[in-house]
């Protein structure tokens, strides 16, 4: 058991996309002048948003809905409109002030959707089996922290702080990279094996490709938030990024248990927990909370939390869910 | 060629913030207004670039509008009514244009 | 017969393309900010060009010519620059005014690639065969019609409103998307078997997968000018759209019966000549005939003719070919 | 430092009628030009954005041109040739130099 | 709105020199730039597209700067610093902008 | 023998990528307007580096390290030392002024890596085998020649005329396409057989249609750079672009000889000193030697010398190695 966990740690740490993201760190603190198009950067997001909810769909059309779904989706719900609450707390407390404090915990409430990849990546070496319903999981928890946060930042500067407008409520129900995963998914559930027969070389047989480009892109982004960030990080708050996953992957673990999730399933849904936004959620704290700082969050989410959950988190949050499932 | 005073105001502003100013621009019945990328800068909250960005917040844009001086003011507290807390730099310039029945 | 029909024309409707399209669609008619970067839809129409003429060289490497190949050729080349004037007297008729709908003419004789993709793909399916130099026939019909809808324009106007100097024909048949076409059809030609089997896995593989973010991009487009375009159409224009391809098609079933094509062939033709052109057409308009109204025809080819081709046309097309062809 | 006072020629062009202009302003003989893209947009024929955009005749550049003074008029005519029918607007300001003799 | 005058110094410069360019002006204390994109153009060197382009020599940006009046000549030595040999084209404009404590 | 050789000089002209430089050159020297975005030809230019940098790097991992390694490595350093001296005699002598011919020594120095890949391309179809390192000597190969050059520059200027700050010694270091070349060869090390099986169908797979549109870009560079460029080039220098590879070859068939490689590697290294850099070297020489014109390096090494080695070089260097390797 141990022996897995500390050599699923090691592959996972030599596994060619987390080395292309040291690399991309690495190219990044060095002041190279590698970067990555942001029209390719782009696109790359977009495709591995429609593979992630493809997949996913084609999935459901493969084995059916549980009945267990409802439930973890309402589980993964009440996980990103509540972690919000903690964190902002554990912020506070480490010091750092009420806005950014606030805008910070709706991006931990939130998910990434590469941190999610990875874990079903890892599951599948294990050939550990998770359920395919939960990327609209992942979907489901991408935006009530967003609300979440904008509740905490009015609680205390009254309504001006926050700006909660039904074009608001829009723009953040149809952001892009919701659409994309939740659409994608769609078209997988009706599609089924027809549609992956003729998408796979696209979709699947490409994605660790694209996903090293990706994730080298991401380095150099981490590398860049990390070189003009750290500054405005005491070390409290850095340390917020390393302990923050476990306590999401500790109450994704509970809401796993009690629903009787399967090992595979509560690994990800731990995983989900533990994982921190970095896509949708800054955008929506642009606009509805512009006072705080946004290189704050992006350096914690990206350049801490996520290397952090791809290297150490996820061995141990799928030891954990093999003990915990029942 | 007889040419005609008008101001050019010049927004620079993020792309979470884009749409929002837009159609600020529109609803003050603007005659039309244009869009240009920028790929890096750095302001009181440091460096950045455009390069490698993915997400709906990271990027800015340089909204230029070319108007009559009568509307300028009008069209500055417009302006000033989207991008005050955020950044937004806002600077207005002279220019002269061929067919002033277009502004 | 009819059960195959209904049945492909159901399964159309839920294939991977033509989902990816409606959810572009949706997307945008919901004012999502889902988008795809200029430069990757840009890459996208060149490789789909790129693939589409590089697998009909390969074909007729393959097949060889066949005689019809000269008069097929001519019978597009007529179909191109006939259709227009018929496509003029219906717009007139249905209340357009004389320079737009000279434009509109334009787009209606010309052809759309991803249009002739579909056919294909559905015969392929059918596992009725078509002939492989039909692609050189598609890049033909591509610019005849640019000099009808000149030349209806000029007929009331006089010399001023159409632009017919030297450069202008240079630059219409060396535009980038057929040189694209006719470039990769004669590697494919000259290369054969051995080009393909280096190619097979981009050209060919992954090309369902890029159509499918195509198609999704394509779909964003068409929400957009449906959503900005509909209120310069009136109902007599907008049904021009949809009524249009039948003519091209019965007009291109003629030919196709005169010359003897085989079943695929003929429902080739007669999708090329329902099929109305949104990407190299628009450009040449633009500069000949710049007082029209782009959006006008963008939103009849793209919004309407494409996808009722897509899902309604090439099905019934399909199934007259098969009664036709001797 | 001593500067010089010159014309900045800006004008906004469809991708179609691109080639022309710049042709044409070549041979009026001007020293430069410089092209800048545009994604987006809104004048008397609507909205229009860059994104997702696949044809020759989608999208839009800003062309500017810094020119002497007594070459303005010249030049304002060549450009009007060109974009007189289609969008094309055309702005004029003032700027200084510091480097004449490349004008 | 009241306004204020400042100066806009717009520089054209290639990518290769972009970075020794921003490091200049951030030496110099100005309060921020910004940058964007240029895809084409013609100078005494010819003309030149981005299209297609892989290098890191290939290419050019606009790098823009809104300064105090009084800041212009210390701004401009700077500049001239950094793109004397090669090619980069320096204008100066007057804007006003509502916010004078930016800049 | 001479049979092989023609077979493989006309196998080559005929290759799908060579086919599709010449559609890019034909396109441009006819004034379409066929384009590849930029962004699309920046992740065109990075994907090949990190394909060709990751397939070293497996290699290796697969065939362990020779001795020689070490040596070739030296071989190449000296190489791409040297050659810009002999390079800015033959200029000066042909009559290119001084800081010029010092600027175009530096690119003759470096290599080309898609004449690496036609290379090896090449000696897999005729099944002879080269060292894996091959790839690391050619990323040692790059930047030696920009400090030759400016040494030469330098020589008769004095200070002014060369930067060599610190600063600029990092940035050469560091330039984007070692970073990814080199990243990209160290994870191919490190993962090895499995990094290469999860990345096969983007890397290896896909490489050959990725490669034709990057050289069908290259070529519409090409014809854009002849177009304007050759009027700045005299009937001698233009020499210089085809008589220079065969001495690059030459000297790196002699070091091949001396350290005893086999013949694949022997026409590898011999391509390497043959080829010229049209993405590294170009940079650098625009900040240390700014006076320099650009456009005739680029018309040199791109419009003439790449397209001589890939259709006439490879086939004689591999010639050359099989009889001289031991
Ligand atoms: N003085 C200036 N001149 C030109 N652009 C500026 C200036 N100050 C700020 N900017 C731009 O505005 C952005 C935001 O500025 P700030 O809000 O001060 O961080 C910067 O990243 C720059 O792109
Ligand atoms: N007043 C304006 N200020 C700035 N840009 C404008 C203005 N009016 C029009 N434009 C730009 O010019 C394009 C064409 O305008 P129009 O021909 O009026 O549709 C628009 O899409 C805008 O990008
Ligand atoms: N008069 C001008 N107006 C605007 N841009 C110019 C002008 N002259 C040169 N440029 C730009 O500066 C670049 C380099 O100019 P040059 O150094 O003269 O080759 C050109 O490619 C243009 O993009
Ligand atoms: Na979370
Ligand atoms: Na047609
Ligand atoms: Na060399």
């Amino acid at each position: 058991m141990e022996d897995t966990l500390l050599a699923l740690a090691a592959q996972n740490l030599v596994s060619p996309s987390v080395l292309f993201f040291g690399m991309g760190l690495g190219a990044s603190l060095g002041r190279s002048d590698l970067s990555v198009p942001e029209a390719i950067a782009r696109f790359l997001s977009l495709y591995l948003l429609i593979s992630i909810g493809f997949r996913g769909g084609a999935e459901v059309a493969h084995q059916g809905l549980t009945p267990a779904l409802a439930l973890t989706i309402l589980a993964g719900v009440v996980l990103s409109a509540g972690l919000p609450f903690i964190a902002y707390a554990f912020l506070r407390g480490a010091g750092l002030d009420h806005i950014n404090a606030a805008a910070v915990a709706g991006h931990y409430g939130s998910i990434s959707a590469v941190t999610f990849v990875a874990v079903t990546g890892a599951l599948t070496q294990l050939a550990l089996p998770y359920d395919g319903y939960m990327i609209a999981v992942a979907a489901a928890m991408e935006t009530p922290a967003i609300f979440s946060a904008l509740m905490i930042a009015r609680s205390r500067e009254g309504r001006g702080s926050g700006d909660m407008s039904g074009d608001f409520l829009r723009e953040i129900a149809l952001n892009g990279s919701i659409v994309a995963l939740l659409g994608a998914f769609a078209v997988g559930c009706i599609t089924g094996e027809r549609g992956m027969t003729s998408l796979k070389p696209f979709l699947l047989d490409a994605f660790p490709g694209f996903l090293c480009v990706f994730l080298l892109d991401m380095g150099l982004i981490a590398g860049r938030g990390l070189r003009d960030g750290w500054k405005s990080l005491s070390v409290p708050v850095a340390g917020f990024a390393w302990i923050m996953p476990f306590i999401g992957a500790a109450f994704a673990a509970l809401f796993a248990w009690l629903i009787g999730l399967s090992a595979g399933s509560t690994a990800v849904l731990m995983t989900l927990g533990a994982s921190a936004s970095y896509i949708a959620v800054p955008a929506a704290m642009r606009l509805a909370l512009p006072a705080a700082n946004p290189a704050i969050a992006l350096t914690l989410s990206l350049g801490l939390t996520f290397p952090f959950n791809l290297i150490v988190g996820i061995p141990l949050y799928i030891a954990a869910a093999q003990m915990i499932a029942r | 060629m007889q040419t005609f005073a008008k101001k050019r105001i010049e927004i620079l502003i993020e792309r979470a913030l884009l749409k929002r100013l837009t159609e600020k621009l529109e609803r003050t019945g603007v005659s039309g207004y244009s869009v240009a990328p920028v790929v890096g800068g750095r302001g009181r909250a440091g460096r950045w670039e455009a390069d490698g960005q993915v997400g709906a917040a990271a990027g800015m844009f340089v909204v230029w509008c070319i108007v009559d001086p009568v509307r300028l003011d009008e069209l500055l507290q417009a302006v000033f009514a989207v991008v005050a807390q955020q950044v937004g730099l806002v600077s207005v310039g002279d220019v002269e244009v061929v067919r002033p029945e277009r502004f």
